[in-house]
């Protein structure tokens, strides 16, 4: 079978690797990049476990093919942390005993961290909303909802200036917490929303790390 | 002992690294050359086997090997029987593959190794398999049926046990009764379905002759010794790691599961790594299900609704097979009477084979459908007698005073049931309160006349827990001062590297971040059964506060030759040993450690061995008896059929809480799990046995939109069975929940007079129910 | 899964009999019907690819009519498995004289299995009326083209 | 659960695609969102030969008001359509029910055209296209083609797209100024399928019902529109005594299924109060509106 090289970016690095074009993405990333934090529990799209971020966006990466995903911006639950120190999410869901088993727990965490960059200040209805899309068996949802609020509190505080890394931010929306929901650009005809606001975000914040430059399309 | 941590709220030791993705999963174990195994399991409910050619899948790209029950030898022999007991006359197990029969969908009929999982696959879809369909035995009535499609044909029936307990003269009680009312209650299939699903690792090294396992399991020792029996292999060159395990909640103990053969055998025969993950749709026909069971019940009560006798006659579905014997019916048996005096009790069961997925005990085992039968009986005679449900259960309740109270029927453990302690009408009255009981009435009047349905439930519960044989604990002080912690129970989410570690550092004087607990591990442990039935807490707990003491007994034995002592007036606190009253003449446990494992010179005979070590034991005489009660508020929208949760509130008393953080943890996602049953989840299964509910799309857990916001309280009545005064919680959450939501949604369609008697329900059937409650006069 | 239906059909009893038995009309009207060999009298050897859009599964069984009362009654069974599970139909035809025309009831019980039943029982009542309904309203024109 | 193996095409260009679908037939899928097929391909239930994934034709990635109505390309995410000031505005009913889709994770990357192509018989998206009366456009080896929703969906997951075509585009009618519009579904689970979903949009003029749209997923082979109800309806008085009318009228007009999750009786029941619930709700908005 028609085995190719892929390469991805993922939290801000490069990885590469060969697979066949049905290998899906979080296969690729758990597989060849050896990140084994994204997790599977279900593999057609229902459990959350394996949500990483793409150009910013919350997405099932077991319902792409790793191939799909060259030239786009990746984040795993890897990409949270910074060293030894955990991100304000990662410390709220700490506190709150927002975890058990912990298989879920790095899909929720993705999908907090788009969740809050575009909701930063959520009611607790919008947070359990925006959850719906993770299944947790150990903690009947009620801490990981507490740890949510609790951390979008302590982002709201503006304390973390460096909570969302180049590739957490959303390349269809603009700024975080400045201008929370706005109106997609993808109003404008063609061309592509994408590329315009990508370039945007990647000139917008002077001293970002390096990783927040574009990324170009790669041809596959 | 001091009690600094133990009872405090600590976050978890073990949350940084599941936060940042570093835990360590079965599916993430890699080995250098490992290989990946699939499963071909029949798409029949009940068939012959006629012929199993894998001849194309063999030379399939990628393909190592694919085995069929023919290559297995004697490890194609009928899986182990786990729990034999008198009454069950029929128990049948399973092979690791099918050698002439599938008895239901999921059935494993040949194991396919390949270079991938994608390859695997490939090949299975090349195994040709000639099926002859047999009539299934498709539903627990049907099966149970004179006539009925046979499960196992050298059976006359698919009636595998029958057993009956007894408490005083039950036919006396009814036949003097003031009233009896009779009901037929109908619990249906559900899954456990942890969000990491079951895998096997298996690495096996021809050179050492050792085998490496990595399994995820409840009961990894269990599984050690049972693999070196059958391998021909020595237990110690036999090595069975349960790294962190994506929840349990009982189906991942089972010993054996088909894959925990094949996986080692693999490894064994092909010389490679193999691993095998179960995927979700294997999971939802291939892992262990739980909860059908009829019960036909009947009370009988006196004209102030005092119960005078219960009988509940009742048909436990097994599924195809029954290798975990007995224990979730007598446990629904043992748990029915709960916090009540149930003077005279009969209960009688049939243990039924049919065309499905195994039971084995799911998080409950068995104590839901005993409480469901129990309040839901209660709800009748308070209906019937027009006395108010709190009422009618604060009249039956067992009094503080009455501990121990023996119930006179023999528990899953085998040993008498006999409740350690409670009290039974504060937890309730402190339930009522959180609830706002009193004010009920009122509120559902005026909500009624503005046209809205409210209703509310409240069901209590006695919870078993805490069961034997034994648990051990290893402790040793490390020259770093580090304390290393190391049981055989393994963790599941439960938070024990935590608790365990509360409780060592307690005894020790140092801080639970100090303190390293390693469990699920042979290789650091060898002694132990597993985690279930709400134990580890409880007995493990103890072991290891047995083993703290004495590795505590050692350091100030030790540090009393160093600082010129008297042993009893040397303490520990801070990671340091020092005299009384005497801070100044101090010296660190890490020091003391190092002190203990000289090199030269002669050892003190009082010190009996080096180091600051010690193993203990903890093996309970019986069970310790949880109780909680659990109210709520629901809202129907009778013309949806639409239910929202709006408030739920759980009272709990497990004993001595050693941390509350983690207990409502617990409580927490065993609620979820009861609402699940109560609502949503159902595994569905046509007429021929298919099972229609395979996939997350249709088996449906709940997610945070539907759960409700939850308070909780505890009422602490220690356990006198164990120096730590505690008992188990794992299941607290799960009991109560499908009779306290269907008592509380017949209470908010009062007014369409239905009456319901199963579970799970939904929006349709509800509707259903109402327009029938419409029908009839 | 039980399925019933009935169709008119404009032709005399005899014609539309005479079609139902024609491994011709069987072969046109299948849903999804890629072979049918005749081994003997009423047994054939069938390969189907039935499914919808791209959820399609190959199937290889036999179609057999039995029971036969000419021109009245008969009993179809169309039995198969692949890759996405197995399946087996079994339908009752019987046709009674109305006016000009035939009045064809048929009852069907569909039993469907493995990955297809677990994964699709959201559709899989509608599809299964639905592949039945082409079936006679293929048999319908094949009859018109034939009258 | 892996995927079957496949050859796989990521034309930059219209022109690219038709011809890889010209050339592989019905062998060959498109992938654009990916979110309906994929749990297919990786359940082996869909083993398609052939991906043709269009994610790199940008040219499809457009929202674009055009007059009385709202072009979305086949590109456009469902999340982008979402967050639409556009949308939101002259197409409510639209972004009411895209907010039901799946979750967020399943919007971010699933496509409105992609939904629509899919034709899930409980799908909301394709019940707004039928309420508005909107058309998708396909490009094809005989030119474009513009099929009007009626004309699209068919059947279950079955259009009348032909394999060598490809959908470019939807159009979705933009609401009349002063007409009022509600979404209303059951499901069981928040971002489940519908059991039933209606989308209603209501015009009144001068006291009567001008226009009335009435469009219905999850109780049939296709989405559907209630053209009987909403003949019924026109100019007539709006009045709660009509909308029951109006769910007596839908649950004759409909023929569901049943499953596992809901009866077929249910179905009809729920449709008819949905009915009766989004006619009140559009109303009240048509109130507003004016």
């Amino acid at each position: 079978m028609a085995v190719r090289e892929i390469a991805l970016r993922i939290n801000g690095r490069t990885h590469t690797g060969r697979a066949e074009p049905r290998k899906t993405l979080a296969d690729f990333i758990r597989e060849e990049c050896g990140l084994t934090g994204t997790h599977l529990g279900c593999e057609h799209g229902v459990c959350g476990a394996c949500t990483i971020l793409m150009d910013g966006e919350a997405v099932r990466s077991c319902l792409m093919f790793a191939v799909q995903a060259e030239g786009a911006e990746l984040m795993t639950v890897e990409g949270l942390a910074d060293g030894n120190r955990l991100h304000p999410i990662q410390q709220a869901y700490w506190e709150q005993h927002a975890l058990q088993c912990g298989f879920c727990t790095p899909g929720f965490l993705m999908t907090t961290l788009a969740f809050l960059r575009d909701t930063p200040r959520p009611s607790e209805r919008e947070i359990r909303e925006a959850l719906a899309g993770n299944l947790c068996r150990c903690t009947g949802y009620q801490n990981i909802v507490k740890a949510v609020a609790a951390a979008a509190d302590t982002l709201a505080s503006g304390a973390h200036p460096d909570a969302w890394p180049a590739f957490a931010r959303s390349v269809a929306v603009p700024a975080p917490a400045t201008q929370p929901e706005c109106a997609s650009a993808s109003d404008a005809p063609n061309p592509p929303v994408s590329k315009k606001t990508r370039a945007a975000s990647g000139t917008r914040r002077k001293g970002a790390r390096d990783q927040s430059r574009p990324a170009k399309r790669r041809r596959s | 002992m001091s009690t600094r941590y133990f009872g405090a709220r600590v976050t978890r030791n073990e949350d940084p690294a599941l936060l940042t993705g570093r835990g360590l999963f079965v599916d993430d174990v890699r080995l250098p050359g490992m290989v990946h195994g699939a499963v071909l399991r029949s798409p029949h409910a009940h068939a012959r086997l006629r012929r199993v050619d894998a001849r194309r899948a063999r030379t399939a790209p990628g393909v190592l090997a694919v085995f069929t029950h023919a290559d297995l030898g004697t490890l194609g022999d009928p899986l182990p029987k786990l729990i034999p007991h008198p009454a069950l006359t029929h128990q049948k197990t399973q092979h690791a593959l099918a050698p002439d029969t599938v008895r239901y969908v999921g059935e494993p009929v040949a194991f396919v190794v390949a270079e991938s999982r994608y390859a695997a696959e490939d090949a299975c879809d090349l195994i040709e398999v000639d099926y002859t369909p047999l009539p299934a035995a498709a539903t627990l009535e049907a099966a149970a049926a004179a006539g009925a499609p046979r499960v196992h044909d050298d059976m006359d029936s698919n009636i595998c046990a029958h057993y009956t307990q007894r408490v005083g003269d039950v036919d006396a009680a009814f036949a003097q009764a003031a009233h009896r009312f009779r009901e037929r209650f109908v619990i249906d299939r559900g899954a456990s379905c942890p969000m990491e699903t079951r895998g096997v690792v298996a690495s096996w090294d021809a050179r050492t002759r050792r085998l490496d396992i990595w399994d995820s399991t409840q009961a990894p020792i269990p599984i050690r010794n049972g693999l070196a029996q059958m391998l021909g292999l020595a237990e110690q060159d036999v090595r069975v790691v349960a790294p962190d395990v994506g929840g349990g909640f009982g189906p991942k103990i089972m010993m054996f599961y088909p894959e925990e053969i094949l996986v080692p055998f693999a490894a064994m025969r092909l010389g490679r790594a193999v691993k095998w993950i179960e995927d979700r749709r294997e999971h939802l026909v291939a892992t262990n299900q739980e909860r059908e069971q009829i019960h036909d019940a009947e009370i009988a009560v006196d004209s102030d609704g005092g119960i005078l006798g219960v009988r509940t006659i009742f048909l436990y579905d097994a599924g195809a097979y029954i290798p975990y014997g007995l224990i979730v019916p007598i446990v629904a048996s043992t748990t029915l009477p709960g916090p009540y005096r149930v003077p005279n009790y009969h209960c009688e069961f049939r243990a039924v084979f049919t065309n499905k997925t195994m039971v084995s005990p799911y998080r409950g085992a068995g104590r839901p459908h005993g409480v469901f039968v129990m309040e839901r009986l209660l709800d009748r005679v308070a209906r019937e007698l027009r006395v108010d449900r709190a009422e009618v259960r604060r009249r039956n309740f067992i009094q503080p005073d009455e501990f121990p109270y023996d119930v006179g029927l023999i528990y899953q453990d085998n040993a008498p049931l006999r409740y350690d302690s409670g009290n039974y009408p504060a937890c309730f009255d402190r339930a009522l309160e959180l609830i706002d009981y009193s004010g009920w009435d009122a509120r559902q009047s005026t909500a009624r006349a503005a046209g809205r349905l409210l209703g509310c439930g409240v069901a209590c519960y006695v919870e078993g827990t805490g069961i034997g044989p034994y648990e051990g604990a290893r402790i040793t002080v490390e020259p770093s001062g580090r304390v290393f912690v190391a049981t055989g129970v393994g963790t599941q989410g439960q938070g024990h590297l935590t608790t365990f570690a509360q409780i060592a550092a307690d005894v020790l004087g140092v801080s639970p971040r100090d303190v390293t607990v390693r469990t699920g591990d042979t290789g650091l442990f060898g002694w132990g059964t597993g985690t279930f039935a709400s134990r580890a807490a409880t007995v493990a707990g103890n072991a290891v506060a047995l083993a703290a003491k004495a590795v505590r007994d050692k350091a100030r034995i030790v540090a009393a030759s160093l600082l010129e002592a008297p042993p009893e007036e040397i303490e520990l606190s801070n990671g340091n040993a020092f005299v009384r009253g005497v801070a100044s003449r101090s010296v660190t446990l890490g020091a003391l450690a190092r002190a203990a494992n000289p090199l030269r010179f002669a050892m003190p005979k009082e010190w009996e061995g080096p180091g600051l070590e010690a193993v203990r034991y903890f093996a309970p005489s019986q069970g310790a008896f949880s109780n909680g009660v659990h109210a709520c508020v629901v809202e129907v929208d009778a013309e949806t059929g639409g239910l929202t949760i709006e408030r739920y509130v759980v009272v709990h008393d497990c004993g001595r809480v050693i941390n509350p953080l983690i207990l409502e943890g617990q409580i927490q996602g065993g609620v979820a799990q009861g609402l699940g049953g109560a609502f949503w989840e159902k595994l569905a299964y046509d007429d021929q046995a298919q099972p229609l509910s395979t996939t997350f799309m249709d088996y449906l857990l709940p997610t945070a939109a539907e759960m409700p916001p939850l308070a909780i309280a505890h009422l602490e009545t220690p356990s006198p069975l164990n120096p730590l005064g505690v008992k188990g919680a794992g299941e607290a959450g799960v009991i109560p929940v499908a009779a306290v939501v269907v008592q509380a949604v017949e209470d908010a369609l009062a007014p369409f007079g239905i009456h319901i008697t199963e579970a799970p329900l939904s929006p349709s059937r509800l509707r259903q129910l109402i327009v029938e409650g419409r029908r009839s006069p | 899964m039980k399925l019933e239906g009935t169709n008119t059909l404009a032709a005399p009893i005899e014609t539309v009999w005479k079609m139902i038995n024609d491994p011709d009309a069987l072969r046109r009207c299948t849903p999804g019907l890629k072979e049918l060999k005749e081994i003997e009298p009423d047994h054939y050897e069938a390969t189907l690819n039935v499914g919808i859009a791209a959820v399609k599964g190959t199937y290889k069984g036999t179609l057999t009519i039995s029971d036969k009362r000419a021109p009245s009654h008969y009993m179809l069974v169309l039995e198969g498995s692949g890759g996405t599970g197995f399946m087996k139909g079994v339908g009752l035809v019987d046709l009674e004289p109305q006016g000009e025309g035939t009045l064809l009831k048929w009852t069907g019980d569909m039993q469907i299995g493995g990955l297809i039943a677990g994964v699709g029982q959201r559709m899989l009542g509608g599809v299964g009326k639905m592949l039945i309904g082409q079936f006679f309203k293929c048999l319908e024109q094949h009859l018109g083209e034939d009258v | 659960m892996k995927p079957a193996a496949f050859e796989y095409h990521a034309p930059d260009t219209v022109e690219e695609a038709l011809g890889l679908l010209e050339a592989h037939g019905d062998q060959a899928k498109v992938l654009a969102g990916g979110q309906s097929l994929v749990p297919l391909m990786n359940m082996r239930l869909a083993r398609p030969a052939v991906i043709v994934d269009i994610n790199r034709i940008h040219a499809l990635d457009h929202l674009t008001p055009d007059g009385d109505a709202l072009r979305v390309g086949a590109l456009c995410r469902q999340r982008s359509a979402e967050r639409s000031a556009i949308v939101a505005a002259r197409c409510p009913l639209l972004h009411a029910a895209l907010q039901l889709v799946g979750h967020v994770q399943i919007r971010n990357r699933g496509t409105v055209v992609g939904s629509l192509a899919h034709a899930d018989p409980a799908a909301e998206l394709t019940a707004v296209l039928a309420a508005l009366g909107g058309t998708v456009t396909a490009v094809g080896p005989d030119g474009t083609r513009t099929i009007p929703a009626d004309e699209f969906f068919v059947s279950y997951l079955t259009t009348s797209l032909d394999p060598r075509e490809l959908l470019t585009e939807a159009r979705f009618p933009t609401l009349p100024e002063d007409a009022g519009w509600s979404w209303m579904e059951i499901a069981r689970r928040h971002g489940d399928f519908a059991l039933a979903g209606v989308g209603v949009v209501l015009a009144v003029r001068r006291g009567r019902i001008a226009e009335a749209r009435i469009g219905l997923t999850g109780v049939g082979p296709t989405p559907m529109r209630a053209v009987r109800t909403e003949r019924a309806l026109a100019g007539r008085a709006p009045a709660d005594a009509l909308w029951t009318e109006a769910a007596d009228a839908v649950r004759e007009e409909i023929d569901p299924e049943g499953d596992i999750h809901a009866s077929a009786e249910y179905r009809r029941h729920v449709a008819g109060v949905l009915t009766r619930r989004a006619l009140a709700e559009a109303c009240a908005r048509t109130a507003k509106a004016a």
